[in-house]
């Protein structure tokens, strides 16, 4: 049943054939959309001031298409729980890091801190924003990692969990108290768009680069351990 | 034809690249970049298709979309990779162990 | 609110409720659980008195739940259902109080009377059933009220029975339900109707009329235990000996005859069956299955394995009177309804005394018996020779009135395989009464328990003479009012056009 | 809103790991009244429609309530509950404290799957379910699980990326991904059949239809007893419901060839997964296998692809959901129980756990689509189709397959009732757990007395199209 195991030649020859088939057949169907089309960019472009935000990108993102980010910050919560589930910690191997890498990474890592808050502020007007900045803050603290640092025992608790849930529960937040005001959920008032953007944004650009730092080191920290 | 639809029919391409790999390979990290080729290829279709705007100004939407997209892979990636090593450490070895 | 609409519902539920109060019930509650199966089974009877009564004066009984769109659980008591119903309840009480003495500090008391008043209900269901959904839905009910009954032994064989069982009845319950449903498809409605309601079908679908007629038929037939589908039968006597008498008397094998009545006469129409002519195949069947079960009964060591195949013959009886066109006949095979019901669970009875007190399974091992146990050995007596056909006894009754029907009918041949099987039946019952009454006994018995001056306890020694008293009254006044003969009558009078 | 909720209750789950099993259980509770709140509104106002975040759709996402959403909704908080109060007894405190922030998450998941109407949105709610589904049978942890889990994932992640490519395709076509929309617009070109087939296969191989099974048993097999009634119940439902949904709003254009070949796929998916499932000599395998091929059934219904199908399938989804759900925690309790699941050596079981046996044997009658209960209304609907379409070969699969379901029911309930003398230990069942095993049970029979009002909730909003004949 599973393929997996089955490496006969037979069966690969009559997976490349399906599989040219396949290609063929989706090569047809994308020749044949139309050589014009302008999608939703009109409309985008249409709502644009009303969004608060100038770059488009950043306006689908967290306001017309909020909810898919919301969902997807989930999504990214949810594989480091996963992770976590799944166990403690690789034990830390002590090496030490060489003089090259830590000289780099004290000049690195501010710099690198540096540049997700302008990736951050950027965001409204060209291309950047929150994941882009949750990114490189992440590369922040992977080379902290690398560099054989660790998170100071009291921070692990509750504060590191704090800083994890921060961009969802913030989100979800905006939105609800925008319901509140008789809204629906995440519907921004134009005035406050820009303000509430950046502040979901911010709070999201902190959890992604956190969260991500903590799906490279492939574990819950030990003093989850009770 | 325009360069739209050379990135797309390369997008296509490597889905299915990545997906004879995903199948034929019994090694586990492999399979895992195979998935990660074939969500490539996805997102390339998606982004190239976004360019075929008549003002040159490449529609936004499907960019958001694959911002979405990558981030969820990613977080698929690394569970991934987390199970795997957890699954070759109970199994001794980093392929998918027998049906039971 | 109306009670006409409601006491069919009522009926039903009162031992639906009685089951699910004892199956948490502990097993050292024996006064609880034996109050509870009682009050409930006098209770039930008190009820279907009155309705009965309600129904001889033209009273309407009758209970709608909306069931699918367009279909309904219907329980309706008219004047065929009330026959069964009469039976079912009245059987119940006297097997719940042989069963209270038959199974006395054995395990798992709880689930079994538990099953057994789920099982009663299944088949007041069947009895009340209104339309034929709603009998199918009880039909299955009772498939699976009775498998636990069968398998209560917990042993290997008892298992092995179970699963025959189910095979064929689980079958059988998917052949009816594709009849059922392909006959809603052509019909539009399932509402038994006296005389029919297919007579207006268009006569294009006649061919899937019949197709469907042998299926539901073949679908009732497994529990009706018409060869071939009668293998079950003789196996399921491992079960314990008041589920034997329920089983074979009462619930399943009736259930099956009945729903053959009922498909017969208020969902096809006699005539218009006979005008399909699916009649005389179904009276073949039935009288081939007569001779055969008496054959095989003819060759049985096994006390229960004897009377098991004996019923499978007799109850043929009961579908021949249907299916020989005739309000004669139909009267016959309608009053052997009752008669072979209380006279069989006689016999059951009976022979589970015969097991409970000396350890007798054997028809080899009855010599002299009579002696020991003289009471229980005239109930059997009484039973055997009510199934011979003896006059005055009620066999009596049914077996005149089917052989008249037959010559009414013109169908003379009926009468030699009625005379046959009785042949037959005395073949196999005489032995065993000269044996019990005329030889002596050879040593002493396999198992003998004492129980002080009686020859065995109360409990299992009433209701099999009630039932043995009950089957000569009912061959002395068949001709009283509310015995089932003027019963039978009195439907007969509604199923044929004037 | 349904979907927040759940969220909530993960984070803070998430926060305070010690008191997760409180907090879980208060908030299943809260979410189940939500639920009921919805389906209060819906029932009364007709299908609802939220454009959230106030942008209509194309540019923003819309949700949609109608009758076959919201019974998806409705089955998932009362499986929801079920499972809530289940696991509550189930899982020791180390386990809980992950188990309860991803269920949660995962219920948030499917709520939000059930209420969307945009596809690309489906996909990011596909990715959410199938991610804390993987989790949840990784959390069984041992060789089994976790290589069970690993392929789980990999199929999972390769069925969403056949459907993400799906939406490319029909975005860049019609440039929208709102169902109503695209099928306002919806013309048939090459791009369109190519979207129809990635998204029905990678549902499919979602769905775990025949041949794409392989990967279910494990995963269901393996994970601890909740998780797999979760995922027989509900999540292997959540593809089946985006597949019914596109085929029923989107892809109108679906010929009657393709219908065929899916019935015919069902068709082999009851018998093999009959067999199958008969031929197991683990309990829980078995079940895994009877969930294969009762989501053949479901299949049934595409070539009949008349109304009264539709609704059939759905019925038959319900009860299955229900009746498996009941399946998997007696499996779990016997499992507790007897410290193994080998069918041969159940012995006791009908005399020790007595609810547990009953709930095995209920659920299985509903299985089977004997009377009464939900399984019988759905085969009567799906049968009364076919035959009513004239395709009654449909109908023998049918009862070909309550006939097979019957043979390992009756298996392993025969067994149990045998008396067993070799002597084991055996471990105390948790009352709660018995409970919501038999509680489940009777409710899939339950189903069957209230067709009526369920199928005229399945009206609302008529997804099923309005009624032809």
């Amino acid at each position: 049943m599973d393929p997996d195991n089955n490496n006969s030649t037979l069966f690969r020859y009559l997976l490349i054939a399906v599989l040219i088939t396949m290609t063929a057949g989706l090569v047809y169907a994308l020749l044949s959309l139309p050589l014009l089309a302008s999608g939703l960019s009109f409309q985008v472009t249409q709502n644009l001031q009303l969004s608060g935000v100038e770059n488009p990108v950043t306006a689908v993102l967290l306001n017309f298409r909020a909810y898919d980010t919301f969902l997807e910050m989930g999504v990214l919560l949810l594989a480091l729980l996963a992770v976590w589930s799944l166990g403690t910690l690789p034990k830390q191997r002590e090496t030490a890091p060489g003089e090259v890498l830590n000289s780099l990474s004290g000049l690195l890592i501010p710099i690198l801190v540096l540049m997700a808050s302008y990736l951050l502020w950027v965001g409204a007007s060209a291309p950047g924003g929150a994941f882009q900045a949750g990114s490189v803050l992440a590369a922040a603290g992977v080379l902290l990692i690398l560099t054989g640092w660790q998170l100071n025992e009291k921070l692990q608790g509750l504060p590191l969990r704090f800083a994890l849930v921060a961009g969802l529960s913030i989100f979800m937040a905006v939105g609800v108290v925008l319901m509140l005001f008789g809204r629906r959920f995440l519907e921004y008032p134009p005035s406050v768009a820009a303000a509430l953007i950046l502040l979901i944004e911010a709070a999201a650009t902190v959890s992604i680069g956190i969260t991500l730092v903590a799906l490279f080191s492939g574990g819950r920290p030990e003093s989850e351990q009770q | 034809m325009s360069a739209v639809f050379v990135y797309s029919l390369v997008g296509i391409g490597l889905f299915n690249l990545g997906l004879y790999a995903l199948i034929i390979y019994p090694h586990l990290l492999r399979k895992i970049l195979a998935v990660n080729i074939m969500g490539s290829g996805v997102f390339l279709v998606l982004v190239a298709l976004a360019g075929r705007t008549a003002s040159g100004v490449p529609d936004p939407v499907p960019h958001a979309m694959v911002i979405t997209g990558i981030v969820v892979a990613v977080s698929a990636t690394a569970l991934a990779l987390v199970l795997m090593l957890r699954v070759s450490a109970a199994t001794g070895q980093p392929e998918l162990p027998e049906e039971k | 609110m109306n009670w006409d609409a409601w006491l069919p519902l009522f009926i039903i539920l009162i031992s639906l409720l009685v089951a699910l109060a004892i199956f948490p019930l502990a097993e050292e509650k024996v006064k609880t659980r034996i109050s509870l199966n009682l009050g409930g089974a006098l209770l039930k009877l008190v009820l279907v008195g009155f309705m009965l009564w309600g129904v001889y004066n033209g009273h309407h009984y009758e209970t709608r739940l909306p069931f699918l769109p367009g279909l309904d659980l219907v329980l309706r008591a008219d004047a065929l259902s009330m026959l069964f119903v009469v039976l079912s309840t009245g059987l119940w009480f006297l097997t719940t109080v042989y069963a209270v003495g038959y199974l006395e500090d054995s395990p798992h008391r709880s689930r079994f009377f538990g099953f057994f008043s789920l099982c009663v209900t299944a088949t007041i269901g069947v009895a009340l059933a209104g339309n034929l959904i709603t009998f199918l839905l009880f039909y299955e009910l009772l498939t699976l009220a009775t498998y636990p009954l069968i398998v209560h032994r917990g042993t290997e064989a008892s298992r092995k029975a179970g699963r025959t069982y189910l095979i064929y009845t689980i079958g059988g319950g998917a052949l009816l339900l594709i009849g059922t449903i392909w006959l809603y498809s052509l019909s539009g409605t399932l509402e038994f109707t006296t005389r029919g309601f297919l007579s207006a079908v268009d006569r294009s679908h006649h061919p899937a009329l019949v197709i469907i007629f042998v299926l539901l038929i073949a679908g009732l037939g497994v529990k009706a235990a018409l060869i071939p589908l009668h293998g079950w039968l003789p196996q399921s006597m491992v079960a314990p000996a008041p589920v034997s008498a329920l089983l074979h008397a009462v619930a399943v094998v009736k259930a099956g005859a009945f729903g053959i009545i009922r498909v017969v006469y208020d969902v096809f129409g006699i005539e218009f069956s006979a005008s399909l002519g699916v009649t005389l195949p179904l009276a073949i069947v039935a009288a081939s299955t007569i001779i055969y079960g008496s054959l095989r009964a003819l060759f049985q060591d096994d006390l229960k394995r004897r009377l098991a195949f004996s019923t499978v013959s007799q109850v043929s009886y009961i579908v021949l009177g249907i299916a020989i066109v005739g309000p004669l006949a139909t009267i016959g095979g309608l009053v052997h309804l009752v008669h072979q019901g209380v006279m069989k669970i006689t016999l059951f009875f009976c022979a589970g005394n015969l097991a409970e007190t000396l350890g007798i399974h054997k028809v080899s091992e009855m010599s002299g018996v009579g002696k020991r146990m003289p009471w229980t050995m005239v109930a059997f007596t009484i039973g055997t020779l009510g199934m011979i056909g003896a006059p005055p006894l009620a066999g009596f009754i049914s077996k005149w009135y089917l052989g008249m029907g037959a010559l009414e009918a013109g169908q003379g041949w009926v009468v030699f395989v009625l005379a046959g099987s009785s042949l037959l039946n005395a073949g196999y019952f005489l032995p065993i009464l000269y044996a019990a009454w005329f030889k002596e006994p050879v040593g002493n018995w396999p198992a003998e328990r004492s129980f002080g001056h009686y020859e065995t306890s109360l409990a299992l020694l009433l209701p099999p003479l009630v039932t043995a008293l009950l089957a000569v009254l009912l061959g002395l006044f068949a001709s009283a009012p509310f015995s089932p003969y003027s019963w039978s009558q009195f439907i007969t009078t509604l199923e044929y056009a004037p | 809103m349904v979907i927040l909720l759940p969220i909530v209750a993960a984070l803070s789950c998430f926060l305070w790991p010690g008191r997760s099993i409180w907090i879980g259980l208060i908030n299943t509770f809260t979410i189940v009244l939500s639920v009921a709140g919805l389906s209060l509104q819906v029932v009364e106002q007709g299908a609802g429609r939220y454009a959230v975040g106030g942008w209509e759709a194309p540019l923003g996402i819309a949700l949609v309530s109608d009758g076959l959403s919201l019974l998806m909704l409705m089955v998932t908080a009362v499986v929801g509950l079920a499972i809530s109060v289940y696991s509550s007894c189930y899982f020791n405190q180390d386990k809980a404290r992950h188990f309860w922030p991803l269920w949660m998450l995962l219920w948030a998941a499917l709520n939000a799957l059930f209420l969307s109407a945009d596809i690309f949105n489906i996909y990011v709610t596909l990715e959410l379910m199938g991610l804390a589904a993987v989790a949840l049978v990784a959390l069984a942890g041992g060789k089994n699980s976790l290589g069970a889990a690993m392929r789980y994932l990999l199929v999972s992640l390769l069925g969403s990326l056949f459907y993400l490519l799906g939406v490319v395709l029909l975005y860049h076509s019609f440039g929208t991904v709102d169902m109503s929309l695209l099928a306002q617009r919806l013309e048939s070109s090459p791009a369109v059949w190519a979207a129809m087939g990635l998204m029905t296969s990678g549902l499919l191989l979602k769905t775990a239809l025949f041949p794409l099974h392989f990967w279910l048993p494990p995963a269901h097999g393996n994970a601890p007893a909740p998780v797999s009634a979760l995922l027989s119940a509900l999540v292997v439902k959540a593809s089946f419901y985006i597949l019914l949904r596109l085929w029923l709003e989107v892809f109108p254009v679906a010929s009657f060839e393709a219908g065929q070949l899916l019935g015919l796929l069902g068709a082999a998916a009851v018998l093999w997964g009959g067999v199958l499932a008969l031929r197991q000599t683990r309990l829980k395998l078995m079940i895994a296998y009877s969930t294969v091929m009762q989501i053949g059934y479901l299949f049934l219904a595409f070539p009949l692809a008349s109304i009264a199908g539709w609704k059939a399938a759905v019925y038959l989804l319900l009860s299955h959901a229900l009746a498996k759900t009941a399946m998997f925690m007696a499996a779990g309790n016997i499992l507790l129980y007897e410290g193994h699941d080998r069918i041969a050596e159940l012995d006791r079981v009908a005399q020790r756990l007595p609810m547990t046996l009953g709930a095995f044997a209920l659920a299985g009658v509903s299985l089977m689509g004997l009377p009464p209960s939900g399984g019988f209304i759905g085969k009567w609907l799906l049968l009364e189709a076919a035959i009513r379409s004239g395709q009654w070969w449909w109908g023998i699969v049918l009862i070909a397959g309550g006939l097979l379901t019957g043979a390992y029911v009756f298996k392993v309930i025969g067994f149990a009732f045998t008396q067993s003398n070799l002597p084991h230990e055996s471990r105390a069942v948790p009352i709660g757990m018995e409970w919501a095993a038999l509680f489940m049970a009777m409710l899939a029979i339950g189903l069957g007395f209230i067709a009526p009002w369920i199928l005229s909730i399945m009206d609302t909003g008529s997804p099923f199209g309005v009624a032809t004949r």
